[in-house]
């Protein structure tokens, strides 16, 4: 068991939700200088395909989840540790070759699979919204599996506009606006210990809330919890 | 309760279509072209061989994530594409059709390449020597020759389209009666820990397949 | 006219040139020298055949295959159709709906109609082959061996009613078999086949007296049948200003032409003719040569400016005093004889 | 002892009873009566077989197959082995590498070592098959139609060989051929296979003469060889008090038992001996009957306490006032005569 | 920069072996299963043909779910699997290895049982007409003579194995050299859009696939 390892030393697995996986691996060189003995492993995937692993024993002693659904039910029925919002993502209207959305022609909207994925839900919800304040726009919605399979649509051209993650797209070109946080229910990224105690687990879930990966979570496009709309442009 | 949620019954029409248009359109394209190439034995004939193999190669969701780059309107091969079908392949039954195609071709393919390879040229002969023209040969003599083989191509190629799901999920789009099929709304079941749905539509896909496979097994014993 | 120049590619290099009247044509040679593979070369399934010439014009493979049928050692019928859609299928592609119906009642085929071809016996097969082959109405019917599965009653029934078929049809035919006496029956000519070649390719008998070196040797007679009485099975024929008398089931016409086989093995010499014998045939002949064979003495002689053998030996040659010039009597009897001309 | 008692199951609902003396059994009947398939049940290849019995005892297909070796019509190879590994293969697994040799070259396989079976000639094919069939040192042996492409020469060499070769391993055969001179040749029983069973098992003369109806007949005589001399290919037969002098190649060692074929259509009858006639075989004799037949009257004669028959036309009859309890003269040539002992 | 990230050069490799040993396993087995429902002819033959079918009707993903939770050790068939593998199955090689063999069960079946259902049994009569016992004949005789098919359904079996996915991913883990495969990797590849490892990624498993197809195909033309 973890527990008996010594503190600074030996293995890390970290499931981590993928859309969050770029960010986790900044995350990782920072830890990485201080703890230079701990090994990392980061295995990103589907919030809800790692669930499911780590509910039938996959050796994962870290998880990072992009839906609280599944963290809250691993505490539930596992005995894992209590979750806790690191980040909570921004959603945006990415708009990569400006074509603004008033125009005369119907446009392509990519989403993410409502039924499945956090931003999808969150994206519907963003829609409803802004159907209640305009008449129907001119587009058709499309649905990807993921967030990041709905920015890829965008990024190939096979949709027009794409409503998703803000940190998926911030570095990339073209124009994007930030959804209004209020539109939607928090898309809230949750960290949880497999198995409370672990040491090594619990040290990466500090470190998480250390200032110095605030800053860099913060860079990455999330926004904190607890902190304001905090994000640039 | 219904035993398939609404949603779910439309699912499985559209997948029904999808694998049967699917299995019939590759049996007929694969039938004559490997026939060619076991006739003419050209010289590339190896360079198709592996080629047709190629999309098997790939996971299915990077196939789908090239063929949506192919399909982007934004330029050449999807733009003419979209031109030729005069709507945007990516998102229509279309696409996921041609992602179906192309994703089960090696099924289709290979056993159909190997059986036409070991019979066929006997039986070619057996009609030419009774004195009917090449089309009439194909069609009638070596075709039902190679009969077990063939229904052991389409059941792969239907079966493999019932569970396809990579392809489809990316270039599909999961639009409901378009291109929503049923592995995609298994998926979703499952994701969403709505464990019976998934388990009855699980069910039914499985009985699908058994009366499938046994329906085509009867042709078999005849001899 | 049967006229073909092929040349096959290794591993079997063969070049064969055959020019012959129309008819039928026995093709000799032994086991493995190419007579199947130069029959399926002809029948335009040997695609890698490097010359292939008819009637003197260049023809492709595929061409070749609409003109002529061919009926292989092993034929290869389609597994999956009954005997009758076979007859069915070849018959309406090829316009042959009447043919069908006369070809199934003589070739015996009737009974297998609703069989599928893996449960034809290896006699029941080839009949059924024969008949497709003859329902393409060809122009040239190439036969590989096509009797050596059916008992000798059968055959010597089959074999007039082919020979009037074909003529009917018109169609050459080209007869691969073993059984000398087939080829006797059937052909006027013959071609042997040889590693290096067509060694031979002419009339009947030369032909077979080439090919079985001097092992046996027969004669063929041209004579004209006279009106003899059916019940007796015995025919007379005008042989010079002789009387010939042959056994046969059937009677020809009154004057029609005949050709004889006659074996030298079956005739005997004596030196005057004879009272009180059952021999019915007795020819005064006068002998043009005498030739000593391991196998015996073989005598040849001129009767009515026709040349007839006699094998006997050396004893009797002695005893006889037989050398050439002399005079003796042919002995042979009706039933020795048989009746080449098919009517 | 060849004794099986074999019920085939529908389509061909059969029962046949065999039981006969070791040796060479010739297996007669027409074409798809079932012959092809009786064999396949006895070589354990039909699971369908509704009873097997193999000398008095039940046996399974499997353990049928161990023991009985089958040449097939189109004798079944292994198209991905060379000749030469068949028989490597076969050899080793049974055993023979030294009867593999001997085999290769009574057989001529010898220069088809090199090649695949969809390479050989039918002839081939079936010597292949054969060879095969006898390296596994059979205790049963059943052949279907194995000579059927090879030239009468061939088979002719072949025969004393095969006979030499089964008689040293202790096989018993069962042949199918369609060439009745085949049969004679080489057997000395014969079964006849009818629609409703086996209708004869016996002797072979007899057996002959039911199979063939009336259409032709034939002697078999017993004699002793006496010692003659090799040059002239004329071998003198002790025949009772009389010689008869019969041709062939080969002299048996003279006190020889010999068993000699003669056709009735090959005896003329005359009422007195003659002199002057070239053939060699004058035997008085008394007639026991005379059959009058379509092909002509059958007499039967009895000479030497034998029974030899000829054939002659109701003309001939007629002239010589031919009837039973008269006296003739058998009168025939020495290359009438067939030697069917094979030494 | 290297052509292969350090991680993908070691995911390749576990590919290669993960493909090959499936490929080995599925058509050793398969080939006597087959010859014994083609022989046998047992009344249960067309339930066997369609249960073999079963895993290809399932979305990998969801096949993948089934798996994980019959591997589980918390309940029966887990449990007992890992004490008899003594390890936990789902997240280790040899669980990817046993979602592989299911998945791929169909393509080496299907293509073998037509062959011997078309061919088996004549070559099997040839070598019984020269007294081979049956392990001979189906091991000298019968394999060599559906060769073609053999090898078509091996080339199935591998390339299916290469591509497969979505079993792996979900019992498997994603675990760097230990169940972390080229498929695996390169899904990732395209999920971060890392468009240029992902490309050179795809091009070198379409290379593998082509020259195994080329290597396989020499055999093809002995005769
Ligand atoms: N690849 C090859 N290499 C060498 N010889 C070959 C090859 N293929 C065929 N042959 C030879 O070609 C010949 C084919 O003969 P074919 O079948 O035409 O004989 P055939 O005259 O019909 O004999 P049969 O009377 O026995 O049927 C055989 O002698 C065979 O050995
Ligand atoms: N399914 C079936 N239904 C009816 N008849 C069948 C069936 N299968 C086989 N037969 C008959 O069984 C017989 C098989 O005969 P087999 O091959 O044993 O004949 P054979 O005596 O060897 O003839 P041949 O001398 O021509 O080779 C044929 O008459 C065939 O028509
Ligand atoms: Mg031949
Ligand atoms: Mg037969």
């Amino acid at each position: 068991p973890p527990a008996g390892a010594r503190e600074e030393e030996g293995d890390l697995r970290i499931a981590c939700a993928s859309n969050f996986y770029p960010t986790l691996k900044k995350l990782a060189v920072l830890f990485k200088e201080d703890h230079p003995e701990v090994a990392l492993d980061l295995i990103s995937g589907a919030s809800g395909h790692l669930y499911q692993q780590i509910r039938h024993g996959a050796p994962y002693q870290l998880f990072l989840s992009a839906d609280s659904a599944y963290p809250a039910a691993l505490y539930r029925d596992n005995g894992s540790g209590v979750p806790r919002t690191y980040a909570l993502g921004r959603l945006a209207l990415w708009d990569p070759r400006g074509l603004g959305v008033n125009g005369e022609r119907q446009y392509t909207l990519a989403i993410a699979n409502p039924a499945t994925a956090p931003y999808g839900r969150a994206a519907e919800a963003a829609i409803a919204r802004y159907r209640d304040a305009r008449p129907a726009p001119r587009w058709r919605t499309v649905v990807a599996a993921n967030v990041s399979q709905a920015t890829q649509l965008v990024d190939g051209g096979n949709a027009d506009l794409g409503l998703v993650a803000l940190s998926l797209i911030q570095a990339r070109r073209g124009e994007y606006r930030v959804v209004p946080a209020d539109w939607h229910r928090p898309l809230v990224q949750q960290g949880v210990v497999v198995n409370p105690g672990d040491p090594l687990a619990e040290a990466f879930m500090a470190f998480l809330f250390s200032e110095r990966a605030g800053r860099l979570i913060r860079a990455a496009g999330y926004a904190l919890p607890g902190g304001s709309d905090a994000v640039a442009r | 309760m219904p035993w398939l949620a609404s949603g779910d019954a439309q699912a499985l029409l559209l997948t029904v279509k999808l694998a049967a248009t699917t299995t019939v359109i590759l049996v007929a394209l694969c039938l004559p072209l490997a026939w060619l190439l076991v006739r003419r034995d050209p010289r590339g004939r190896g360079l198709i061989q592996s080629l047709v193999m190629l999309p098997l190669v790939l996971p299915p969701t990077v196939l789908g994530y090239y063929l949506l780059v192919a399909f982007s309107p934004a330029h050449p091969p999807g733009s003419w594409l979209a031109r030729l079908f005069d709507q945007q392949l990516a998102f229509s039954f279309s696409g996921i059709l041609i992602g179906s195609l192309i994703y089960s071709l090696p099924f289709a393919f290979r056993p159909l390449e190997a059986a036409l390879q070991q019979r066929g040229p006997a039986l070619d002969e057996a009609g030419r020597v009774l004195g009917f023209p090449a089309w009439y040969r194909f069609l009638f003599i070596v075709i039902p020759g190679i009969w077990p083989a063939l229904v052991s191509a389409a059941l792969l190629c239907f079966a493999h389209t019932l569970g396809e799901f990579g392809v489809v999920l990316m270039i599909g789009g999961n639009i409901p009666g378009e291109t929503r099929v049923l592995s995609v709304a298994l998926f979703e079941h499952v994701e969403q820990m709505n464990y019976q749905a998934a388990n009855r539509l699980a069910l039914t896909m499985m009985a699908m397949a058994v009366v499938t496979v046994l329906l085509s097994g009867h042709r078999h014993d005849r001899f | 006219m049967i006229d073909f120049d092929v040349a096959l590619a290794a591993p079997l290099a063969l070049r064969a040139r055959v020019r012959a009247q129309s008819g039928w044509l026995g093709l000799l040679g032994h086991s493995g020298v190419g007579k199947s593979t130069l029959l399926r070369a002809l029948a335009g399934l040997n695609p890698a055949a490097r010359r292939l010439r008819v009637d003197d014009r260049a023809v492709t493979p595929a061409a070749l295959a609409r003109r002529v049928s061919l009926v292989s050692q092993t034929p290869a019928l389609i597994d999956h159709w009954t005997v009758a859609r076979h007859l069915r299928r070849v018959a309406r592609h090829h316009q042959a709906a009447d043919l069908a119906g006369e070809l199934i009642g003589n070739l015996g085929i009737d009974g297998l109609r609703h069989l599928y071809p893996p449960q034809l016996s290896g006699g029941q097969r080839r009949r059924v082959a024969l008949a497709l082959a003859l329902l393409r109405r060809p122009r040239l019917l190439l036969l590989d061996e096509p009797f050596s599965a059916l008992d000798d009653d059968s055959r010597h029934r089959l074999y007039p009613k082919l020979q009037a078929l074909t003529r009917r049809l018109g169609c050459d035919v080209v007869l691969v078999a073993h059984q000398i006496e087939d080829i006797a029956r059937l052909c006027d000519q013959v071609a042997i086949l040889e590693p290096d070649g067509v060694s031979y390719c002419g009339a009947l008998l030369p032909g077979l007296r080439r090919y079985q070196g001097q092992a046996s040797s027969c004669s063929v007679l041209l004579g004209e049948a006279l009106s003899g009485q059916a019940e007796t099975g015995l025919l007379p024929v005008a042989f010079g200003g002789r009387t010939l008398w042959v056994r046969t089931p059937r009677l020809p016409p009154a004057g029609t032409p005949v050709r004889l086989l006659l074996h030298a093995d079956d005739v005997a010499l004596s030196v005057a003719e004879l009272e009180g014998v059952s021999l019915m045939n007795q020819l005064p002949a006068r002998i043009t040569g005498v030739t000593v064979q391991a196998s015996g003495v073989l005598v040849e002689c001129l009767c009515e400016r026709q040349s007839i053998q006699a094998r006997v030996t050396g004893l009797s040659q002695a005893r006889l005093g037989l050398r050439e010039g002399g005079r003796v009597v042919l002995l042979f009897k009706a039933s020795a004889v048989s009746l080449l001309t098919e009517f």
